[in-house]
């Protein structure tokens, strides 16, 4: 995909992140910002504030954007929510401020129930997918996958290259890992009719 | 009364936000169970503090104050002075991490010491700062793994040793000292009882595994904790007026590795030339602090497998509710 | 609003970190292995707990539900319950079969019987063949339950191979009989020397009947061959079957014996034929097919069959054994034995797993014997049954004990009495019947942190000082207080006894201890997993929580 | 090159580029990513110092006290609770003219506890000497290290750099990192003339008594005075060096021709200026004034940025327990000195973590309500958090 011409659409979406300390959850917001970032867009991620306590609830957020980013507010209206973990749904008001037509990126093999057409749900078994290619069932780059085919907000390749340099550190066999992880999640893409634009 | 305050208070109770298998808040529970709710506690700043008293809820069901890092014994000191100026007996007892008791509290707490305040102070000793994410303090281990001790090009982990505080305070010549763990129950039953019959400042450190900057399962918290004592990495000891009065004898000595192993913390000394050095090291440790109290042939019947065993209240195998006897439902 | 200065104690309660769980534990009883290895399926771990508390009857009432012979079992019982004891991996196993016999001697002793156990009358009337141990364990539950049975047995007493062929040593004729005699007397009718096809046809079985159980055991020798002559050659003094000889012993007929003899066979029966000839003074030598035991031997799969006690006891008594050796030929001089000719076994058994051993030529070897018994196995007798023993369940014919099924151990026979006689009734009432004893859920060792349990030493019944001097018991019963002793050895594997290591462990107060119990509080139990580790006799599973799509692992410190 | 950074990172690479000599620091939510970081880069070898680990805040601060009188360049952050312990070795640090740099991750101090950000914890240190710079980006931040330390060390004074808790320190967003060899060129090797060296043996913290006390104050207060066009040569000198500049002292923002000005210190001002292009957007003359130095206080140059205003808004992460809005009592004074006589509207808010987002800034600049008689100040009211989703559609 074409740098220059992506970073030309303007465009400013906000996404949201949940999961439970220890899943990875910051990490999969902190690589969707840099792919963006790989993209040429302008791109921010942060945590929920507060401390992380393993297990507990964690949410974290990404802004992109075609314009430069000021404000450093949480996300309150996402244009996507993406749960790692389907147990959440019990207890946290998951979708709170999400856009009509918002996309859920959830992993569960099954939709919860999610009958509501004011959304899109994208459901897959993350955590057995991370488990096939990391041997934990790491759910995080197998859902960005799916997030990156169902909006075209950005580029696997750009995801791929982000799991690259994030993970450098971590030896190269844990990037190949995450990079098929990611790579199979992208091959879920949505029954819907359309992509995001 | 609520059933499930029916066979003990729970001074701690349910609802706090400690990490899933959190050791400190398996200690704590047992430790203020164990003094009751008739008792005012102090509580250093730290993970305890913070995961209990979320947001306007609170996880005490006994009075219980915080004010800073560094200053728990020195509250403590003046919540007994006004107990004592008003005629009163109400034990008071300081819960305090690592942190809280071998570096930035540790000015306080000798003061307290010094001056003989009637206080027990409960180090619940996870050996790092756990709150802040994990960062080396002054009794993490040598060797660990911290996001301030990170092992690199250059360093394999905390370059210093763990503090000897046990010394340190029993150096004070105070009544009673005494290093417990979570996972000898039986025997830290004893020394908080022990503790509370005696006058004076009391000093309890208790080694509380923490999965997240252990990094181990969180399953493991127990099993890690009874290896830290089976391998002589941490030595159950008492001491009165700053002489070893007993320990708890290994029955068996265990190799450090089966300690270090399950715990991520150490995970990078394996495999590595500079690291088996560390592991040595590690050993040699243990081996030296095994020779100091004696921990192979102390006179003692209390050892690591009597202290184990778990007591056998009621009679086993309530199999005959197993949906294997058929008879069961012929016979009606 | 003024946020509160003081916060009210508890009020953390109101915050449900159940919430946070991604595994829940579950309080689930388990299987042990004693039970799952026990071919009568008996349920050790519910009357050793009864018996820790002395309750000595209801202990021997639980025994009993499954195998009425406790005293007679626990004598000749191989006990493959202690072999599978998780406790062997602490110290050494419970010693079981003791157990089983001091509640079995206990009961006949004091006379209990199993008439309060008797259920409604029913009308079905039941004929059971074989008055052994499949025969009378299927008469012993279908009459508790109130159905009446009529055994038939071609013998003049009961018993079958219990009665025929252990001999005295290991089980004195009075005990057996005094456990035959509470089984009978749930009004069982017992016809005695009533063979089917002579005494009784099998029409008339058919028309009096609403079903029938064949259990007619093994008494037959497996055919042996050496020097091309069959074993049909019963005028020879020098050679004979186990089974012929245990017989003729348990009998009390005069057997004149040489010196030296040979046993040849690697089975529990050579053994006993072996010691046998060791009281009555003669010099044995066993010819065993397979290896010694021992662990490289069983993962060979050639480990000889006979029980490793049995083996001990009769090497302590002077039997002398060969292995890997089989017999090439007899060899005589003129219608007297002089010894046999023997070779390197080299395989033992061929590629579909049977029995045919190939000696090696150029390794034989002379050992010198007058007399040569062949323990090789014994198989049933149909003659009379042609008809019956080709009818099948739906035609209201069962089939059991030795006479089928490879294991011809006493408390198979007696566990294959048992799923007889609930077949047998299901089929009467019309219900389906699914045996599952054996498909629960298993606990070993590796899920029980053993260092909870003290270890104890085993309690053993005490060895008679003359064991050669005739055929007199050879162990003696436990005393009281080691038995009380023994059973608090049990460890109880997958159920729980209230140790509380659950309740003290968890770190978020969510085990509720109550006095029947306790109970997890899944309000705030956050999956962590430490009451599972940590419970002795792995009592507590680690399930997936319900609400969660998958578990998540908490093992590393992530980046 | 720019990358995606957190702004703790940043903050520890640019740190690192200025080769310091000496890190000590105690960890404290939400300081310590920066630490760690640090940390990651001496086990690495990537940066030539010694890393030590206080005991406490107040030995951390003492450590790097006792590392700048012997010569070399330190570093050290904290935050909160940490940097109230601090604060006697802080007066200690700026009194003794010793030219050390620090963050502050601004968070809330106890009781009750709080690990969120406002500005709580530095502005209780505002007296003590050193020089405070609040920075709006992880951009900002990092740059403001490198020129802290020619700051510092060219006026003798401490200067301590306060990034918002969180909503920078662990916010992802590109930031540009200069290299080494331009970050060399800007910032000299620290020389320190009065480091303690038995060559020269010199006596430093001596005691003082009344006839030459108020001598010290007063040098120092002029020393402040003088670091003002400091800071802002700095400034105009990195932007030359490096193609970027932060305001010196105050950072003006669509200023020309605005009648309302809303006027604020920290990460809080993107927003702010958010709200400002929405705002003439629609019509309104609107504009932004940044404070990134609030010590020395600029007072002058406030006034003359706010010479037209006809309505200043200052919206502020502080409390002055018992007076008020901190800054805007400042401002008032200055204006006040300057004979400017337009009000100035005092709003608190954030305080604890709370989100000051673009919708209560422009809420803030709609309320026309008067204030109460006597109130010097109001509270900025409440995000309102959507509970259910809302069904604004996706663009």
């Amino acid at each position: 995909m074409d740098k220059k011409g992506k970073s030309n659409m303007p465009i400013f979406k906000e996404i949201r992140f949940h999961g439970r300390g220890g899943q990875g959850t910051v990490s999969a917001a902190a690589l969707m910002a840099l792919a963006a970032f790989e993209d040429g867009f302008e791109s921010q991620a942060f945590p929920k504030f507060g401390s992380e306590r393993r297990g507990a609830p964690v949410e974290a957020y990404v802004r992109i954007s075609s314009t430069i980013i000021r404000a450093h507010n949480q996300v309150y209206t996402p244009d996507a929510v993406v749960i790692q973990d389907v147990g959440l749904l019990r207890s946290e008001p998951l979708l709170r401020g999400l856009k009509r037509g918002g996309l859920i990126v959830l992993n569960s093999e099954q939709n919860p129930g999610g009958e509501d057409d004011n959304f899109r749900w994208i459901c897959l078994p993350a955590s057995q997918i991370g488990e096939h290619h990391l041997g934990r069932p790491l759910p995080n780059t197998v859902l960005l996958g799916a997030l990156a085919a169902n909006t075209e907000w950005v580029s696997l390749s750009a995801l791929e290259q982000a799991v690259t340099n994030h993970l450098a550190s971590k030896g190269e066999t844990l990037v190949k890992a995450n990079i098929d992880a990611l790579r199979e999640g992208y091959g879920f893409i949505t029954q819907a009719e359309e992509v995001m634009a | 009364m609520d059933k499930r305050d029916t066979f003990r208070h729970n001074v701690l109770t349910s609802g706090h936000r400690a990490c899933s298998g959190c050791g400190e808040a398996m200690a704590a529970r047992m430790v203020t169970d164990l003094i009751g709710p008739d008792a005012i506690y102090i509580n250093a700043t730290g993970c305890l503090q913070v995961f209990t008293t979320h947001n306007q809820q609170s996880a005490w069901q006994a009075p219980w104050i915080h004010s800073v890092f560094a200053n728990a014994a020195a509250v403590a000191s003046g919540v007994e002075a006004a107990l004592r100026a008003k005629g009163k007996d109400t034990p008071v007892v300081v819960q305090a991490g690592d942190g809280g008791t071998f570096d930035i509290g540790l000015q306080c707490l000798s003061g307290m010491i010094e001056r003989g305040h009637d206080v027990l102070f409960v180090c619940y000793d996870n050996e790092a700062y756990m709150n802040t994410g994990v960062q080396r303090s002054s009794s993490t281990p040598h060797a660990v793994r911290t996001t301030t001790s990170p092992p690199g090009r250059l360093s394999q982990g905390k370059h210093h040793l763990k503090k000897d505080v046990i010394s340190i305070i029993a150096a004070h010549h105070m009544p009673y000292a005494a290093t417990a763990t979570i996972a000898y129950f039986p025997d830290l039953k004893a020394k908080v009882e022990k503790a509370m019959r005696i006058q004076g400042p009391r000093f309890l450190q208790i080694l509380s595994p923490c999965p997240l900057g252990w990094a181990h399962d969180s399953a493991l918290s127990v099993t890690v904790s009874r290896l830290a004592v089976e391998t002589g990495l941490f030595p159950l000891v008492e001491l009165e007026h700053g002489e070893l009065i007993g320990v708890m004898r290994l029955a068996e000595q265990k190799p450090v590795e089966e300690y270090l192993r399950p715990q991520g913390r150490f995970k990078h000394l394996f495999g590595t030339k500079t690291g088996a050095v560390e592991l040595r090291h590690l050993q040699a440790l243990a081996d030296a602090r095994i020779r100091r109290y004696g921990l192979l042939d102390a006179d003692t019947q209390w050892d690591t497998a009597r202290a184990m065993q778990s007591a056998r209240h009621g009679r086993g195998g309530y199999a005959s509710s197993m949906p294997a006897s058929e008879e069961v439902k012929n016979d009606a | 609003m003024m946020p509160k200065l003081d916060i009210e104690p508890g009020s953390s309660n109101a915050y449900h970190t159940g919430d946070w769980r991604t595994r829940q534990p579950v309080y689930r009883n388990k299987w042990p292995p004693c039970s799952q290895t026990c071919p009568a399926s008996e349920d050790i771990q519910a009357w050793l707990a009864l018996a820790t508390e002395r309750q000595w009857q209801a202990a021997w009432r639980k025994l009993t539900e499954r195998n009425p012979f406790p005293a007679t079992m626990g004598r000749i019982c191989y006990h493959a319950c202690e072999s599978a004891c998780n406790r062997k991996h602490l110290d050494s196993a419970v010693n079981i079969h003791a157990m089983e016999r001091y509640l079995g001697d206990m009961a006949i002793l004091r006379g209990w019987d199993h008439k309060s156990s008797r259920g409604t009358p029913q009308a079905q009337r039941v004929a059971i063949v074989g008055a052994g141990p499949a025969g009378l364990s299927c008469a012993f539950q279908l009459a508790r339950r109130g159905y009446p049975v009529t055994i038939f047995d071609a013998q003049a007493a009961p018993g079958g191979t219990l009665n025929s062929a252990i001999p005295d040593y290991r089980l004195p004729k009075s005990v057996l009989a005094k456990e035959i005699d509470a089984i009978l007397a749930l009004g069982i009718e017992l016809r005695l020397n009533s063979r089917v096809g002579k005494e009784i046809s099998e029409d008339d079985l058919r028309d009096e009947f609403d079903a029938v159980f064949l259990a007619i055991g093994t008494q037959q020798p497996r055919p042996y061959q050496y020097d091309n002559r069959p074993n049909g050659d019963k005028s020879s003094h020098s050679v004979m079957s186990g089974l012929e000889f245990l017989h003729r012993l348990n009998r009390g007929e005069p057997m004149p014996l040489p010196k030296h003899i040979a046993v040849v066979g690697g089975g529990n029966t050579a053994i006993d034929v072996a010691r046998c000839i060791r009281r009555l003074g003669a010099e044995v030598t066993v010819i065993c097919a397979q290896d010694s035991h021992g662990n490289h031997h069983r993962e060979l799969g050639t480990e000889m069959p006979a029980s490793l006690q049995e083996v001990i006891e009769a090497e302590t008594e002077g039997v002398q054994l060969i292995y890997r050796a089989g017999v090439r030929r007899l060899v005589r001089s003129g219608e007297h034995l002089s010894g046999i000719e023997i070779a390197h076994v080299d395989q033992v058994y061929d590629r579909h797993g049977n029995f045919n051993p190939v000696l090696f030529d150029g390794t034989e070897e002379f050992v010198p014997a007058g007399l040569a018994i062949f323990a090789i196995g014994q198989e049933a007798d149909w003659q009379g049954l042609e008809r019956l023993s080709q009818a099948t369940e739906s035609d209201g014919v069962w089939l059991g004990g030795d006479a089928v099924g490879k294991s011809k151990l006493a408390a198979t026979a007696v566990g294959s009495g048992y799923q007889a006689a609930m077949s047998i009734m299901a089929r009467l009432k019309g219900e389906p019947f699914v045996f599952d004893a054996h498909k629960k859920a298993q606990i070993t060792f590796r899920q029980m942190p053993l260092h909870y349990y003290p270890k104890q030493p085993r309690h053993e019944g005490e060895i008679s000082e003359q064991r050669l001097d005739g055929f007199k018991e050879v162990v003696k019963g436990l005393a009281d207080d080691d038995a009380a002793r023994e059973a608090k050895r049990c460890l109880s594997c997958g159920v729980c006894f209230r140790c509380d290591n659950c309740w003290h462990f968890c770190p978020d107060a969510a085990v509720i201890k109550t006095t029947a119990g306790y109970e997890i509080d899944y309000d705030y139990c956050k999956g962590c997993g430490i009451c599972a580790q940590e419970c002795p006799c792995g009592h507590i599973d680690m399930d997936l929580d319900p609400a969660s799509a998958r578990t998540y692992s908490a093992q590393v410190l992530d980046p | 090159m720019k990358k995606l950074l957190e702004g703790s990172q940043a903050v520890a690479e640019a740190v690192s580029l200025c080769r310091p000599q000496v890190v000590a620091a105690y960890p404290i939510t939400p300081q310590t990513h920066i630490i760690e970081r640090l940390a990651q880069q001496v086990a690495n070898g990537e940066l030539e110092a010694e890393f030590i680990n206080a005991e406490s805040e107040f030995g951390a601060a003492s450590i790097v006290l006792g590392a700048v009188a012997a010569g070399a360049r330190a570093f050290t952050a904290t935050a909160s609770q940490g940097l109230l312990l601090m604060t006697e070795v802080l007066y200690n640090i700026a009194g003794l003219r010793l030219p050390v740099v620090m963050v502050c991750a601004n968070r809330a101090v106890g009781a009750p506890i709080n690990i969120f950000s406002d500005h709580q914890d530095s502005m209780a240190l505002r007296d003590s000497g050193w020089i405070q710079l609040y920075v709006e980006s992880n951009q900002e931040a990092a740059d403001s290290m490198i020129q802290a330390y020619r700051i510092a060390e060219a006026c003798e004074l401490p200067v301590m750099v306060c990034m918002d808790g969180f909503f920078l320190t662990h916010t992802f967003e590109p930031v540009d990192l200069p290299i080494q060899a331009a970050v060399d060129d800007f910032l000299p090797p620290f020389h320190f003339a009065r480091a303690l060296d038995p060559s020269r043996p010199m006596t430093l913290g001596g005691a003082s008594e009344a006839d030459n006390y108020q001598e010290y104050r007063s040098a120092q207060q002029a020393a402040m005075e003088d670091a003002q066009p400091v800071i802002e040569a700095f400034d105009a000198e990195f932007d030359d060096q490096f193609g970027r500049a932060h305001g010196g002292l105050l950072q003006a923002y669509r200023l020309d021709e605005a009648q309302t000005v809303l006027l604020g210190m920290g990460s809080l001002m993107g927003a702010v200026r958010d709200v400002v292009d929405k705002l003439r957007d629609q019509g309104q003359a609107v504009g932004a004034l940044r404070l990134r130095c609030f010590r020395p206080f600029p007072a002058q140059a406030l006034a003359q940025y706010l010479s037209g205003a006809q309505r200043i808004i200052v919206l502020e992460k502080a409390i002055s327990i018992g007076a008020g809005g901190i800054v805007a009592a400042e401002l008032r004074a200055a204006l006040h000195q300057a004979g400017i006589m337009t009000p100035v509207e005092s709003v608190i808010g954030g305080l604890g973590g709370r989100d000051l987002t673009p919708e209560v800034i422009e809420a803030v600049f709609q309320e026309t309500t008067q204030d109460e008689a006597g109130a010097t100040f109001r509270f900025a009211p409440d995000h309102v958090t959507p509970d259910e989703p809302v069904r604004e559609d996706c663009s």
